[in-house]
């Protein structure tokens, strides 16, 4: 904690989100607390949000985008980009955010992508929206970012419907999409939980490498400690709508929550095959 | 929806084995969409003969009426072939018509072909007025509704779709013609055109309004319009309910969408996410109701044919079977029934145009 | 809104499937070559009661009535320029006998048939020609069926240079016309209209009116709007009920001609129930002929209770029954139905017949006779009522032409009651009535020289008819045609041969 | 169960968790969906428009002050007045005790076409779309054929052959009506016959007809009945067209369609002998509407 | 070999015309009683198929299929069912989502027409660790591990000696998918079932199975036992680098792999 203080000091941080709270409404009328009192900042480095499904990690990432149905309630004393409270923006304020400086990855490229449209168009009008630039620049400006995405034959896929691309290639485009305008902040979620283990380990490096080189910060959201711990700098654990722990990647073999522990020690190997899998106790205090 | 299922499920990977029989795509279409023209043509004048034999009117009495004495009667029933068992006289038609022969009709006593060339144009016309006018308000009645949903212009356009779904339209006709016509003077009354405009233009198209555009005859052009713009309303108000009805549960589907949040993290407006992107998606399902919509227009409708003196098809084949003028029956429902099945032809080319996925 | 020159005419053209007279014998085709064609006697507009010559100038007639000797009018054109001749005559009338097309048996009646018809009816000069009548008529009765369209007089030069196949011309004919009448057919579109052009060398002078045109318009409605609005000048199938609405419209005149349009009720003779004379009176008082006559049919209809029409020659104007429930409830419990019977009517389902047929059905109830209402297009009742097929039946008959006859031989006469005989234009066999006291007076009536003793044989027959037989006549039809006020002299007779357009004005 | 419930016992025992019984689980599926019914305000307005129309049906007779086919010529065609609260036809009956009356027919008609056009566009649709191959092919060809045979033209025959009469109306509308159902069912049927539950009860041996009716049908049932309710008032518009042109309902029937198409030659002087019944369609098909519109947002499967 | 089950040869064509897809390639492996058999690989690699083929789900395969040293035909009768049952992947699409538990579960008795309903349905309730009180409710009153277990259930109550898992726990958290994988192990230590286990997480095959065959485009490329992939010891480069993959993240290793 006290190292992650000093960093926070020391720097205005890229992203401070202090107190996030998100209340959606379901089908019967009942209110659903999705985000409680969630606060982190976040600099140029790569910060993963881990924990079960429906934990609220999705909407943590969405709070920040403003991207919440409009029936659900949200609350913070503060989300700031570079110092900039996003929650005080105007709506048409808060679309020269989007895209331009905080971007979101989505989980399944399959459905993200408007299928009618090509390729090469989607990728284009996310720059577009941001810079004045004429149809044949901004066409050589994604050919050059397809080409940084790894994507071997760009002119090829620039002319492409989403449903002529693999799982990766979609990915990989996607990841295009979101980069092209230059965002300071880009936030993944779940980018690679559709694809095979190979392929995604591609997807990562890519993300990793364009992390490193263009500075941006990153939030990985995620459900795959293993991978988290592997990928990312820091570490926030989600239960329910709350952070119940933070830690460097490196150390989340050593976590302390008994809710990282015992997600821990769920999971399968080939080392425990003989024992019986430990299983989680729900503890009530956890919610506190 | 579509009759010939053009949607295949894209495959992710895996090998493809080649087709043995290298018939391409749009051949093997080709045939699919003879066959099934064939067959609804077969299956459509089979059930016509059917119903014109078991229909209680007396084709002969239909045509040397009530007071013929049995002489008469006894003659014209063997000029009609009517002695004949039914599959020869069934057989008689299907090679008569593969000649283009359409037979002549009793109560116009003109070959049936002529009388369709008359009387289909009249009710495409009013058809496709109508479907514009379904469209282009429709369309957008339903978006704006799917981007309120369950605020006032939600309630406001689907109100005025429902009422368009739930008034007789004879009465709305009526009601129509009473205060537009009648007392406003805003459009001109029953009729395609007014008679003394009639024939002035040469009959090309069988279409007035483009007849009269390709004449330069601006006056007819006027007038015709004049004459069409209350009835197509009336039949556009019905489509646009229905337009409007499928548009908004399109669009809600699509707004639903991923892909919509894709669009928003780029930052763009929600206009354009509502009409580019949505919409754009939203226009591939909605074709195929669009184009049914259209289609069943063309059967026309003998309500408002009648209120409207509209000499259309729907009228034509309606008097026809009072008469149990068989052949003009018949030709009729052929030309419907083509038409239906062309139409959904169509829709499933349109559906290949802009729809991608349906592309490979 | 119209042109000063052109009269334009809403009404009901659908019926119409044929413009040649030798098949014409619907109520609109029959009205349209009316002013087509000159027949060879007429109806002229100005006396309708008086039969003149037409395209014939006079005529002899033998004393014993079998041969009829014709002088044409000379100076006669057609609307080709071909002169009319006694040719034309001869070729019109051997034309229809030959054709066998439904008005054929008008002149059948005269014992013309197509082998003998060349023989019977001969040229005997360029302008002269004789008929020969082998059976025994009244000679009134040829004359006045020379009235009919089968009257009408054909271009023969025209027609033959259009025939096919041995047609006679006949489906040249059918939508085209070669006549010598004030009109001439421009165009005919099937559920659209009619347009007509006036022949300037009509023998009474060129009509008035250039143009006439007929726009089809099914829906009375819509016609009331069209002639109040001026956009046409005559409205022709208006209800009664429309026509008074439109009262207080100074624009547009109701113009009332008696017509000879007659509606009755008729019982099969072949229902066991039905068939029994006490039953059939007590039917004939549970009509509310006053009832309907003064409400919905106030102005279209008049009572009328016999089969020939009034204001003709011979009609009986009598009106013995009205509605009386006693009456009928006792005489239906005489016949053995105390507690009445169950009934299906056949009715057109056009106005007004639909209103009548619940009237009746409200009326019979009260004396326990159940309807049940069985509502169809005008051709399937028509199958119906000729098949035999039927309970009782609501239906209409016009004369033929202007002759008692007409609908004598429809109505009292039944000479062969079987099934076999098919006598489908007589309406008693298709009540499977024997006419068994009328049949022998039809025949004899048809062939009484003396008019005054025709008269009262008619007079009788109507009688007869009257008390004791399957028809229940109800009522005669008047027209209501409304009309703008700026037209006039628009002469709609007793039957569609005698509708002229040719004096109209405006 | 306890024998004693309070109101908001009902509730609570609706609302349980964990239903005890079959009874008490279907019932609290039946109360969720009608909560959620509840919020859609259209929706209600639509289902008490059909309740009312129900609940007059059943009171007709105590509601109105004239016998339906009661004829007084002397007074007929008289505006609304005390005596005739929504004035008299041409036949001087009382429209507002016919329109009472007709309220009984309109149900009929209603109920008619949903015993027919339900099971049997189910029934073709979910065999063609569950069996696919030959059976698809000759069964959707049926269906093309009578979707491309002019709807009137049709209806108009069959009824013309049966007769007239309400039922052979109701009938020809069927028969016109049903291909787009079979569509539904079919469309339906394709895109569930591959999904994991039914290869679940393949899995364990049942029959194909067991699968298709015990759990394809139940999961077509919903959207085919959404459509039924949307079409409704085109099924009583249509019947009305077949009265227009006397094919409908045979008089002195109140029939709806039959008084307006009766009284439509009036409409310029008495406006009221078919406006009323105008009126009472409009009603009655915007109820349906409306209940359609709300049924689909509570019964559409991706809703759940 | 004389495993339970023995396949030989399998070949499995696909969708029509364009579409054919050869989606398994002369695959062969055998099974013995009692024996957890896992196949992984990655997506659309034919895993699925393999079960589908065995399961009597697809017919048009070649190659031979013995099950209890019966060659299988393409046409099964009830009773192979009953000796053999499937779990799905996805519990959110295998349950009838208007069907109770207790329909769910009384609908193979029905089809088997097997007695004791009440009583069958109560034990295989409880054998999978659902109370009483999960009955009569609708799967989606139901979690992802719940439903799971619903499947299980209703896939136990035939007591079949075969059960065929296709990803049974992919849709899972981990923590859920502990439970439901530790209540198959139970099971399949109690009733001597033996199970063909289908996953693209090694992890969870190799925690279940003691052999593993490796699939790749419709071929088995190697098969491992559960001691070869303990020790990292795949001959082939394909299975190496999904090794490797499943360990987690390594910007070095990812630079590196193949195309295959
Ligand atoms: N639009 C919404 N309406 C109502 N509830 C919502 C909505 N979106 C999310 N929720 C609820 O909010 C909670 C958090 O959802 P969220 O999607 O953030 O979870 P998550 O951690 O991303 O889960 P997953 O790993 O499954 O994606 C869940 O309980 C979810 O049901
Ligand atoms: N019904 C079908 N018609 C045509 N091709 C199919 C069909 N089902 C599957 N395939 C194809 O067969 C191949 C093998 O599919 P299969 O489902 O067995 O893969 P899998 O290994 O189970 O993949 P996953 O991990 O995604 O479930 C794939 O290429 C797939 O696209
Ligand atoms: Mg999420
Ligand atoms: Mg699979």
């Amino acid at each position: 904690m006290s190292l992650i203080q000093q960093i926070t000091e020391m720097y205005t941080p890229l992203l401070n989100v202090e107190n996030l709270n998100v209340e959606f409404r379901n089908h019967a009328g009942k209110s659903i607390h999705a985000v409680r009192d969630v606060s982190f900042s976040l600099g140029q480095e790569r910060l993963g949000i881990v924990g079960e499904s429906g934990s609220g990690k999705s909407t943590v990432g969405r709070s920040i985008l403003s991207l919440i149905p409009t029936s659900a309630k949200i609350k913070a004393n503060k989300i700031a980009l570079n110092g900039v409270d996003l929650l005080k923006l105007s709506e048409l304020e808060m679309r020269q955010f989007r895209g331009n400086k905080i971007s979101m990855i989505m989980q399944d490229p399959k459905h993200a992508l408007n299928p009618v449209m090509r390729v090469g168009d989607q990728i284009a009008e996310a720059f577009r929206l941001h810079n004045r630039i004429g149809r044949a620049k901004a066409k050589q400006k994604v050919l050059d970012i397809l080409n940084d995405v790894q994507i071997r034959d760009p002119e090829r896929v620039f002319r492409a419907y989403p449903h002529e691309l693999s799982g990766g290639m979609g990915q990989r485009v996607m990841i295009a999409m979101m980069l092209i305008p230059g965002p300071d902040l880009l936030i993944a979620d779940e980018p690679t939980s559709a694809l095979d283990v190979t392929v995604q380990m591609q997807i990562l490096a890519i993300i990793d490498d364009l992390v490193r080189d263009k500075g941006m910060g990153l939030i990985f959201i995620s459900h795959d400690l293993n991978l988290m711990a592997s990928f990312c700098d820091r570490i926030l654990i989600m239960y329910a709508g709350r952070i119940v722990e933070e830690c460097r990647a490196s150390e989340l073999s050593q976590a302390k929550h008994p809710y990282t522990k015992g997600l821990l020690a769920c999971l399968p190997t080939v080392e425990n095959s003989d024992q019986k899998l430990t299983t989680l106790n729900r503890d009530p205090a956890w919610l506190e | 929806m579509s009759f010939w299922n053009l949607k295949k499920k894209t495959l992710s990977s895996g090998t493809v084995v080649k087709n043995r029989l290298a018939v391409p795509l749009f051949l093997y279409q080709a045939l699919q969409f003879i066959s099934s023209i064939l067959l609804t043509f077969l299956g459509l004048t089979a059930v016509t003969f059917f119903i014109g034999r078991v229909m209680p009117i007396d084709p002969v009495v239909a045509i040397v009426g009530d007071r013929a004495s049995s002489v008469t009667y006894e003659r014209v029933k063997l000029e009609l072939g009517l002695d004949k068992p039914l599959y020869e006289q069934y057989w008689k038609f299907l090679t008569d018509i593969l000649q283009g022969d359409l037979g002549i009709s009793v109560t116009t006593s003109q070959p049936v072909l002529q009388d369709i060339l008359r009387f289909f144009p009249a009710t495409w016309e009013l058809a496709t007025i109508a479907t514009i006018i379904g469209v282009a308000f429709g369309v957008p009645m339903g978006v704006i509704a799917a981007t309120h949903q369950g605020r006032w212009p939600d309630h406001l356009i689907r109100f005025i779709g429902l009422i368009g779904y739930s008034i007789p339209i004879f009465w709305l006709g009526m009601v129509g013609l009473l205060i537009f016509y009648a007392k406003l003077d805003w459009v001109s009354g029953p009729g395609r055109v007014d008679f003394f405009y009639d024939g002035i233009v040469e009959n090309r198209t069988g279409f007035i309004l483009i007849d009269a555009t390709l004449a330069r005859e601006w006056e007819v052009l006027r007038n015709a319009f004049s004459h069409i713009i209350l009835p197509a309303s009336l039949l556009g108000y019905y489509s646009l309910a229905y337009i409007a009805r499928m548009t908004r549960s399109f669009m809600l589907e699509q707004l639903s969408k991923e892909y919509i949040i894709t669009a928003r993290v780029k930052g763009m407006s929600e206009r354009r996410v509502v009409w580019k992107h949505a919409l754009g998606n939203t226009l591939i399902p909605l074709v195929t109701v669009i184009v049914l919509s259209y289609a069943y227009l063309l059967e026309g409708s003998v309500l408002t044919e009648t209120i409207f003196a509209w000499p259309g098809i729907g009228l034509y084949i309606t008097n026809s079977l009072f008469n149990a003028d068989m052949n003009a029956v018949l030709g009729g429902t052929i030309v419907v029934g083509c038409v239906f099945v062309s139409f959904n032809l169509l829709s499933d080319l349109i559906y290949i145009l802009v729809d991608p996925r349906a592309r490979s | 809104k119209t042109p000063s020159n052109t009269m334009v005419m809403a009404m009901n053209a659908d019926d119409i499937i044929s413009f040649d007279p030798a098949q014409v014998f619907e109520l609109v085709g029959g009205e349209m070559i009316a002013n087509i064609y000159d027949r060879v006697t007429m109806h002229e507009a100005e006396d309708l009661t008086a039969l003149v010559g037409g395209v014939a100038e006079s005529w002899e007639v033998s004393n014993n009535g079998h041969t009829i000797n014709l002088k044409i009018r000379p100076n006669q054109k057609f609307h080709s320029g071909n002169p009319v001749t006694a040719a034309d005559v001869v070729f019109s009338l051997t034309r229809v006998v030959k054709l066998e097309q439904t008005p054929v048996f008008l002149l059948n009646q005269f014992g013309w048939k197509p082998d003998n018809v060349d023989r019977l009816v001969t040229a005997t000069g360029k302008m002269t020609l004789k008929l020969e009548i082998p059976e025994n008529l009244a000679p009134t009765l040829v004359l006045n069926v020379l009235s009919a369209g089968v009257g009408s007089v054909v271009d023969m030069k025209t027609a033959m240079s259009h025939e096919k196949d041995g047609d006679l011309g006949h489906e040249w004919l059918n939508t085209h016309t070669a006549g010598s009448g004030p009109y001439e057919l421009v165009s005919w579109k099937p559920n659209e209209g009619i347009i007509m052009k006036a022949n300037p060398n009509d023998r009474h002078g060129a009509p008035k009116m250039e143009r006439i045109v007929i726009r089809h318009v099914p829906e009375a409605a819509t016609q009331r709007l069209l002639i109040e609005k001026g956009d046409v000048d005559i409205a022709r199938d208006l209800t009664p009920d429309q026509a008074a609405g439109m009262a207080g419209n100074n624009d547009v005149r109701i113009q009332v001609d008696p017509k000879g349009l007659l509606k009755y009720l008729q019982v099969n003779m072949k229902d066991p129930d039905l068939s029994k004379p006490k039953v059939r009176e007590a039917l004939r008082y549970l009509v509310d002929y006053d009832g309907m006559a003064n409400s919905f049919l106030k102005g279209g209809y008049i009572v009328h209770q016999a089969f020939w029409p009034s204001g003709f020659f011979a009609a009986l104007n009598d009106k013995p029954f009205s509605l009386n429930i006693a009456k009928a409830k006792k005489l239906l419990a005489e016949a053995g139905y105390p507690n009445g019977l169950d009934v299906e009517l056949d009715v057109f389902n056009s106005s007004p017949h639909p209103e009548m047929a619940q009237s009746v059905q409200a009326t019979m109830a009260k004396a326990g006779i159940r309807i049940k209402i069985l509502q169809a297009e005008k051709k399937a009742v028509y199958t119906k009522h000729r098949a035999r097929q039927f309970q009782m039946i609501l239906t209409h008959w016009g004369p033929d032409y202007l002759d008692p006859h007409s609908n004598a031989d429809a109505f009292a006469s039944n000479p062969d009651n079987s099934d076999e005989a098919k006598l489908t234009g007589v309406i008693a066999w298709r009540g499977a009535w024997e006419a068994s006291a009328t049949t022998g007076v039809t025949a004899d009536a048809k062939t009484e020289l003396d008019l005054g003793k025709r008269e009262g044989m008619y007079l009788a027959l109507q009688r007869s008819v009257q008390m004791d037989s399957p028809f229940i006549f109800m009522f005669q039809n008047v027209s209501q045609t409304a009309v703008r006020a700026n037209i006039s002299n628009f002469v709609s007779g007793p039957t569609f041969d005698t509708v002229f357009f040719r004096n109209v004005t405006k | 169960m306890k024998t004693e419930k309070t109101l908001s016992g009902w509730r609570d025992w609706l609302l349980a968790e964990t239903p005890e019984s079959a009874l008490q689980a279907r019932l609290s599926r039946i109360y969720l969906s009608w909560l959620s019914f509840k919020r859609n305000p259209l929706a209600v307005i639509g289902l008490l428009i059909v309740v009312f129309l129900v609940l007059i049906a059943i009171f007709a007779p105590w509601l109105s002050n004239h016998l339906p086919t009661d004829q007084n010529l002397a007074d007929r065609l008289q505006p609304p007045s005390s005596k005739y609260w929504l004035g008299t036809d041409e036949l001087g009956r009382d429209i507002f005790s016919r329109v009472i009356h007709g309220s009984k027919i309109t149900l009929y008609i209603v109920f008619l076409v949903a015993i027919i056009v339900v099971p049997l566009g189910l029934f073709v649709g979910t065999t063609a779309g569950y069996f696919g191959g030959i059976t698809d092919k000759i069964l959707m060809r049926i269906t093309d054929v009578f979707m491309a045979f002019p709807r009137l033209i049709l209806a108009l025959a069959f009824v013309a052959v049966m007769g007239p009469s309400i039922e052979n109306a109701v009938i020809a509308i069927t028969i016109t009506s049903w291909p787009p159902y079979a569509r539904i069912a079919r469309a339906e049927t394709i895109t569930i016959r591959h999904s994991e539950f039914i290869l679940a009860v393949q899995q364990q041996g049942a029959s194909a007809w067991r699968i298709l009716l015990k759990h394809i049908v139940p999961m077509c049932t919903s959207s085919v009945i959404v459509r039924l309710t949307l079409d409704m008032a085109g099924v009583i518009l249509i019947a009305a067209g077949l009265g227009f042109l006397g094919l409908g309902a045979q008089p002195p029937s109140p029939e709806w369609g039959l008084m307006i198409s009766q009284g439509r030659q009036y409409l310029l002087d008495q406006w009221w002998v078919s406006t009323i019944p105008g009126i009472a369609i409009f009603i009655v098909s915007l109820g349906f509407n409306l209940l359609g519109d709300g049924l689909r947002d509570v019964l559409d499967p991706t809703n759940n | 070999m004389a495993g339970i089950i023995d396949i030989h040869n399998l070949d499995v064509h696909l969708g029509r015309g364009k579409d054919a897809v050869h989606a398994v390639r002369n695959v062969s492996f055998s099974v013995k009683k009692g024996e957890s058999f896992g196949l992984v690989g990655e997506s659309g690699s034919g895993k699925s198929t393999v079960l589908r083929a065995i399961s009597g789900l697809y017919k048009n395969f070649t190659g031979k299929i013995n099950i209890d040293g019966k060659v299988q035909n393409q046409h099964k009768g009830v009773d192979f069912y009953k000796n053999l049952q499937m779990v799905f992947q996805d519990p959110y699409a295998s349950l009838h989502p208007r069907h109770t538990v207790d329909q769910t579960l009384s609908e193979p008795l029905q089809i088997h027409k097997l007695d004791q309903v009440e009583k069958r349905i109560r034990t295989a309730l409880e054998r999978v660790g659902l109370g009483l009180n999960f009955r009569f409710r609708y799967p989606h009153q139901l979690s992802g591990g719940q439903r799971q277990r619903v499947a299980i259930a209703r896939a136990m109550i035939l007591e079949p000696r075969i059960l065929l898992l296709d990803e049974p726990t992919s849709a899972l958290d981990v923590s859920v998918q502990a439970e439901v994988l530790n209540l198959l192990t139970e099971l399949r230590i109690e009733y001597n079932l033996t199970y063909i286990l289908v996953s693209h997480d090694l992890a969870v095959v190799a925690y279940m199975c003691e052999q593993i065959a490796v699939m790749n485009q419709g071929q088995i490329v190697e098969n491992l036992s559960k001691d070869q992939i303990m020790k990292s010891n795949a001959t082939e480069r394909y299975t190496q680098q999904l090794l490797a993959a499943s360990k987690g993240y390594d910007r070095d290793a990812a630079g590196k792999l193949l195309q295959f």
